[in-house]
């Protein structure tokens, strides 16, 4: 059985090392230490991050827990990004947008709101790993639905899809 | 003048709707359909040779504007007169409707690319560490062995194959159907697939292709090729009758 | 220009974002600080770590600094990260069953056995530490002949190669 500070820091070195949320549950099997013994040790310690103001945090994502950077240095860390990728056209922002909000949903839900053909987008995507196969829709058809993958947060920068802006109602001036 | 963005630019039909309502700063909820299916028009008239998957999209809301624009300037119909709670709908209504929506996603997409960019507070996570991961081989002896006893198939069986057709392949046989072939062709000859491909084995395969070789030596039949790496068509050699054995 | 503080929790969110050592040059100019102002920021922090014995460490590796976690959690990691179980591919199995059945034996056997080149495969299995060169053969040339190891008798279970079964009417010549 690890002490309290022991487990905090093989924490550590769990998030550090998985590039992603990790799930209480799989903490728990790692670390071998009970469900309830480890939520207020987690809750400590993503305090403790907050005080110290160091340039790491430990966020509760709701599917897990995730250490990223402090979003204040978002403009410092954009400028060292080494190979730069080739940014995303403004039509795949689009339909990335649609998937997000709409989640699952259908090729032709997209092009509904789009209006335009997106096939190749699609499968770009898809290749990106941006988004994944989400299902068939029980609806006519059974047309496949897609939804975002854990690679779409990190390019991104969300640590849950609720970081996502809550949109706008509509309005008419455009 | 007013400055013209290359149809290229936008991202469908509807980003160039929205375009051009906030170009000529209108109400979205009271569109001069007339107005903007003329400037539609011009923008789709002026775009050379453009990629007609994507132009397409931009056709079907032609004909709906048109369409809308032909509703909203007809006088209405009778019918349409005596049941006024379908009337009162303004046909422009689902046009709104879509270009809200759809300027709700474009509002995402560039919150999106400030996102992607870093330009707005967002966290950054760790890079993939893509140290490799440390590998456990898992073999069985059974495969191995089965692996083993099909080589050696394998090779017994392509031993046989190599062996050279015996006396069982005719050539003389093999070359009068090559010419009675050749000769339903007339002049337009055969290719050179087409001619071997009727070969029902290996054996007899190479017994054509020692027929058309002995064809050739005797000069009854032609080979030939337009340039290199064409098809070789075979042709019977003019004055050289197929002659029945 | 930043503060102590602030420099620290931006070398802490720069060398998390990077998988990498990042240099100390490179690091002056993402922080646009003066490099004789960072050498003691950076002894301070590395100090601070290990004074607190969390779970990740910053490391001088010469070339630049790098944080990783500490070695005492290699154990739970690998925990976490278990080994990809592979199997031989269908021609690497061959390759091997030749060389198992008639070793010692040289490159040109087996590619008459397998009907295909395979020094990709050697290679392969020579990494692998499956197979080893047995010196070379007394014929014309002079070829490198090889033998499988101890390793592959490990993989497949094996105490000797005599327990490879004997295949009926091997007579060796295939």
């Amino acid at each position: 059985m690890l002490m309290r500070d022991e487990v905090k820091a093989a924490v550590e070195a769990i998030l550090f090392t998985r590039a992603e949320a990790v799930s209480l549950e799989e903490l728990v099997e790692i670390l071998d230490v009970g469900l309830l013994d480890l939520i207020p040790i987690m809750r400590e310690l993503i305090l403790q991050y907050n005080q110290e103001k160091r340039g790491l945090q430990i966020v509760d994502t709701g599917s897990g827990y995730l250490m990223c950077t402090r979003p204040e240095f978002a403009g410092l860390l954009a400028k060292t990004r080494p190979a730069l990728r080739k940014r995303l056209s403004g039509a795949a922002l689009e339909t990335l947008a649609v998937i997000a909000y709409q989640q699952p949903v259908t090729r032709a839900e997209i092009e509904a709101v789009r209006g335009v053909k997106i096939d190749r987008i699609i499968t770009m995507l898809l290749e990106k790993n941006l988004i994944e196969e989400a299902g068939h829709k029980p609806v006519a058809g059974k047309p496949m639905s897609y939804q975002t993958t854990p690679e779409f947060l990190k390019i991104f920068g969300l640590t849950s899809l609720k970081d996502l802006p809550v949109l706008e109602e509509d309005s008419g001036n455009v | 003048m007013p400055y013209v963005v290359a149809l290229e630019a936008f991202h469908g039909p509807l980003d160039l709707l929205l375009y051009l309502i906030e170009e000529n700063q209108l109400d979205i909820y009271d569109i001069p359909i007339a107005r903007i299916t003329d400037q539609y028009m011009a923008y789709l008239s002026d775009t050379g040779d453009w990629d007609l998957d994507r132009l397409g999209d931009f056709l079907v809301m032609a004909s709906y504007l048109m369409q809308l624009k032909s509703r909203l300037l007809l006088p209405k119909s009778p019918l349409e007169r005596q049941e006024p709670e379908e009337s009162d709908i303004d046909p422009r209504e689902e046009l709104v409707r879509k270009l809200l929506s759809y300027k709700r996603y474009r509002q995402v997409a560039n919150y999106l690319a400030a996102m992607e960019q870093g330009d707005v507070h967002r966290v950054f996570y760790r890079q993939p560490d893509d140290t490799p991961r440390e590998e456990e081989l898992v073999a069985d002896v059974k495969s191995l062995v089965s692996a083993y006893k099909a080589l050696r198939e394998q090779l017994k069986q392509s031993q046989q194959q190599m062996e050279i057709p015996g006396g069982d392949v005719d050539i003389n046989l093999m070359m009068n159907r090559l010419m009675s072939m050749l000769g339903e062709k007339k002049r337009r000859g055969m290719a050179f697939h087409e001619l071997l491909g009727s070969a029902a084995s290996r054996k007899e395969l190479l017994g054509y292709f020692l027929a058309l070789l002995e064809l050739l030596r005797q000069h009854r039949v032609r080979a030939m090729q337009s340039e290199h790496r064409a098809e070789i068509r075979i042709y019977l050699q003019a004055g050289n009758k197929h002659v029945d054995a």
